[in-house]
């Protein structure tokens, strides 16, 4: 079996703000990897992980996910792939379980792949009708990763998972990407816990100053 | 791989949007603890600043929507702070939503919620300033309502969703609203006027007002749906 | 990247701007003079009438600025490629499309003042032209929104092409409303003058030199957003290489 | 009389307006024309 790109990114720049926060960027990632990209603050971690979400535009280079070229059609990658940024981007005054029933209803899942999702995560029984706003911080990234799963991403872009978690939570966030990645998903993530992270990932990159470097 | 999540269709995630928006109004009551007394505030001031019941009879119709204006403003901001706190609008984009349909399911919540507000400010009209109105004269009003909410309903969440995130959205959102709510500003005070036989006004009158509120909202509606996507994203 | 040798053209002018400069101000000067002083006064308004010469042709410019704003906004958005030139015209064509609008609301209400003993009247096509006026204050005000060169390309011409359908509502809806409370036929500023044929000339000489200026005007606009949208580049070409070797230092 | 400063207001305005305009973007062009190269600039 041919190993598959999931991603491919060319002298990649991406200008932000006026910024080129990602300056010349080349590297690639297999289906079925979790990679870990290490970095400074403003490094770029954050902006290179929005453009593979296909949130920003390529301003130079080629840059392909899943097959789409982000260059040509930034849309297309969209509904495949799930980004999770510093934001959890759930609804802070609805349930957990009423914040996946919207996510299933917008992508067509049923409430079996919502239960699924939700035992996966452990927010089954009284947490699931708990409002997000009450939730703890763990609670809610494991309610955002949740909805990726709902949504059936195939590609996770993860920025800080793990920020803000404690012991238990990143125990579970561990399991979670291994059990996505099980499931056929590739995992890309930025943390500042180099010895945690790379104990997860199966590679890690370096960005550093716009650029990726193997580590 | 290749098993891509099946595209959803419009109206499903129209009314996911819709169902969304108004919990999350039912749960947080903003509108009906905030925007609608401030709403009947205006009305009670300019009973006050007016202090003239021939004057307020003749001129209920005309602050009843400025009344409405005004809070259509403050809803559509909230409705888009709502959106935007957590990102939920850029996991929207980045799940690849047909985001015509969310400008749908917002547009209709957000009437909804002009309806239950202008209910309550033509309630108070008839309590402060004793308009009278005939039975053809609630048909007429009640057309008008809905025409009306629904035209201010697409515009705004159009220009709410183009200033949403963006610095100085505050005064950006009024400025490019006001010009653009004219015309529905216009017709639905002379019909309502008409309704109310307000300076003699009558209710034939009225129907030609709804009318354009109708074009109104049919414009927006249509142009709204095309534009909002291109509007939010990138 | 940025240039080693100091460019040499320092400006945006051209032989043609500089034809359709002096022709302008050729133009603009006989307004001005046959304006003031060579055409007769009006039978009915008198001297007044002399304002008709530069208020008339500024609104005209005015509607015209706003339309290629319009048809520039559209062939930015319906073309397969999204040319910024057009996004440059469109946004050029507004900025001078609202001063001429103010021009044109100003002079009008000096006028109105003579004429009608008031600056402002609600009158139909007052009425709309303020509307017009804050509706393209507006769009300026999107084209100045954070953001990157495109996406203020793509918002501003969907709010351009959003203005466009807004003109016709807004205008019915307050002639309609005038119309049916009072006749507008005391107010129409035009339809009293007697012209012969010099002021006629001299009207539609305002015109040629309006619609030189408007040229001249979007020509140079045009070009200097180009610049600067060029200069901010130029600096991001040096940023890029600061940051790619920022990345090899460490 | 009145109607004089009126119709030299209007003709002022119109012209101080035109002209602050056209210098303002000749003084812009200028200061970033220095920055762009000359093959950078079409109509030359």
């Amino acid at each position: 079996m041919t190993v598959e790109k999931v991603l491919e990114f060319s002298d990649v720049v991406i200008v932000y703000d006026n910024f080129p926060a990602v300056a010349g960027a080349t590297f690639s990632v297999n289906a079925g990897e979790i990679v870990l990209l290490q970095g400074a603050n403003g490094a770029g971690k954050t902006t290179l992980l929005r453009a593979c979400a296909g949130l920003l535009p390529i301003a130079r280079g080629s840059a392909n996910v899943l097959g789409c070229d982000l260059r040509l059609d930034r849309l297309a990658v969209r509904s495949r792939v799930g980004l999770l940024g510093h934001a959890n981007g759930l609804f802070q005054d609805l349930t957990v379980l009423e914040n996946m029933l919207f996510w299933s209803r917008l992508v067509g899942a049923t409430r079996n792949d919502v239960d699924q999702a939700m035992d996966a995560m452990g927010l089954s029984g009284r947490l699931s009708e708990t409002q997000v706003a009450k939730l703890s911080a763990g609670q809610r990234r494991r309610c955002a990763l949740a909805s990726l799963i709902v949504r059936r991403a195939q590609l996770w872009l993860l920025d800080e998972p793990h920020a803000g978690l404690d012991a238990q939570g990143r125990d579970e966030l561990d399991r979670t990407l291994r059990a996505a990645r099980d499931a056929g998903a590739t995992v890309i993530f930025a943390s500042h816990e180099i010895e945690r992270a790379s104990a997860l990932a199966t590679r890690s990159l370096v960005v550093a100053s716009g650029t990726v470097k193997p580590a | 791989m290749k098993k891509t999540v099946k595209k959803t269709g419009r109206s499903r995630v129209a009314s996911a949007v819709f169902i969304k928006d108004l919990r999350i109004e039912a749960r947080s009551r903003v509108v009906t603890n905030q925007v609608l007394p401030f709403a009947g505030l205006i009305m009670v001031m300019f009973a006050f600043a007016l202090d003239n019941d021939d004057v307020l009879q003749r001129v209920a119709g005309g602050l009843i929507w400025l009344a409405t204006i005004f809070s259509l403003f403050i809803i559509v901001q909230r409705s888009f702070a709502i959106d935007t706190s957590d990102s939920a609008l850029d996991s929207l984009r980045v799940a690849g939503i047909d985001l015509s349909a969310v400008f749908l399911g917002k547009s209709i919540a957000l009437s909804l919620q002009l309806i239950a507000l202008d209910v309550v400010l033509i309630a108070a009209a008839f309590l402060l300033y004793q308009v009278q109105v005939s039975v053809i004269g609630l048909v007429l009003l009640v057309t008008c309502v809905i025409c009306a909410t629904t035209g201010l309903g697409f515009v705004g969440t159009l220009y709410g969703g183009l200033t949403a995130g963006t610095n100085g959205r505050e005064t950006l959102l009024p400025l490019l609203l006001l010009p653009v709510v004219a015309p529905v500003l216009i017709a639905a005070t002379r019909a309502t006027e008409a309704a109310f036989g307000s300076g003699g006004a009558a209710i034939s009158e009225g129907w030609a007002w709804v009318g354009l509120l109708a074009i109104f909202a049919a414009v927006f509606g249509v142009g709204g749906s095309l534009a909002f996507g291109p509007l939010i994203d990138e | 990247m940025l240039s080693q040798s100091a460019p040499k053209f320092s400006s945006t002018g051209t032989q043609a701007t500089r034809i359709v400069g002096v022709l302008t101000i050729v133009v603009m000067t006989w307004v001005v003079i046959s304006g003031l002083v060579f055409t007769p006064a009006d039978v009915v308004q008198g001297e007044s009438v002399r304002i008709m010469y530069v208020h008339v042709p500024s609104a005209w410019i005015a509607y015209l600025a706003f339309i290629v704003t319009a048809i520039a906004s559209a062939f930015y958005i319906f073309a397969k490629r999204h040319s910024l030139g057009f996004d440059r015209v469109a946004g050029a064509s507004a900025e001078v499309g609202v001063m001429f609008m103010v021009i044109t609301l100003v002079t009008g209400s000096l006028w109105g003042r003579l004429t009608w003993g008031e600056f402002w009247q609600w009158d139909p096509r007052l009425t709309t032209t303020a509307f017009l006026l804050v509706t393209y204050i507006g769009y300026l005000a999107v084209r100045r929104l954070d953001g990157s060169i495109e996406q203020r390309a793509r918002r501003s011409a969907v709010i351009a092409l959003l203005a466009v359908l807004e003109i016709p509502l807004v205008h019915f809806s307050v002639v309609f409303w005038r119309s049916l409370h009072q006749r507008a036929t005391i107010l129409d500023p035009n339809g009293d003058v007697k012209m012969d044929g010099l002021m006629l000339f001299t009207l539609f000489s305002g015109v040629v030199g309006f619609t030189l200026v408007f040229v001249w005007l979007i020509l140079h606009r045009q070009r200097t957003m180009l610049l600067s949208d060029l200069a901010n580049q130029s600096g991001l070409d040096a940023a890029i290489l600061a940051r790619q070797n920022e990345s090899v230092s460490n | 009389m009145q109607d004089a400063g009126f119709i030299f207001a209007s003709y002022i305005i119109t012209v101080a307006a035109i002209v602050l305009f056209a210098v303002g973007t000749l003084r812009r062009a200028k200061s970033s024309a220095k920055v762009v190269e000359d093959q950078h600039k079409p109509w030359i």
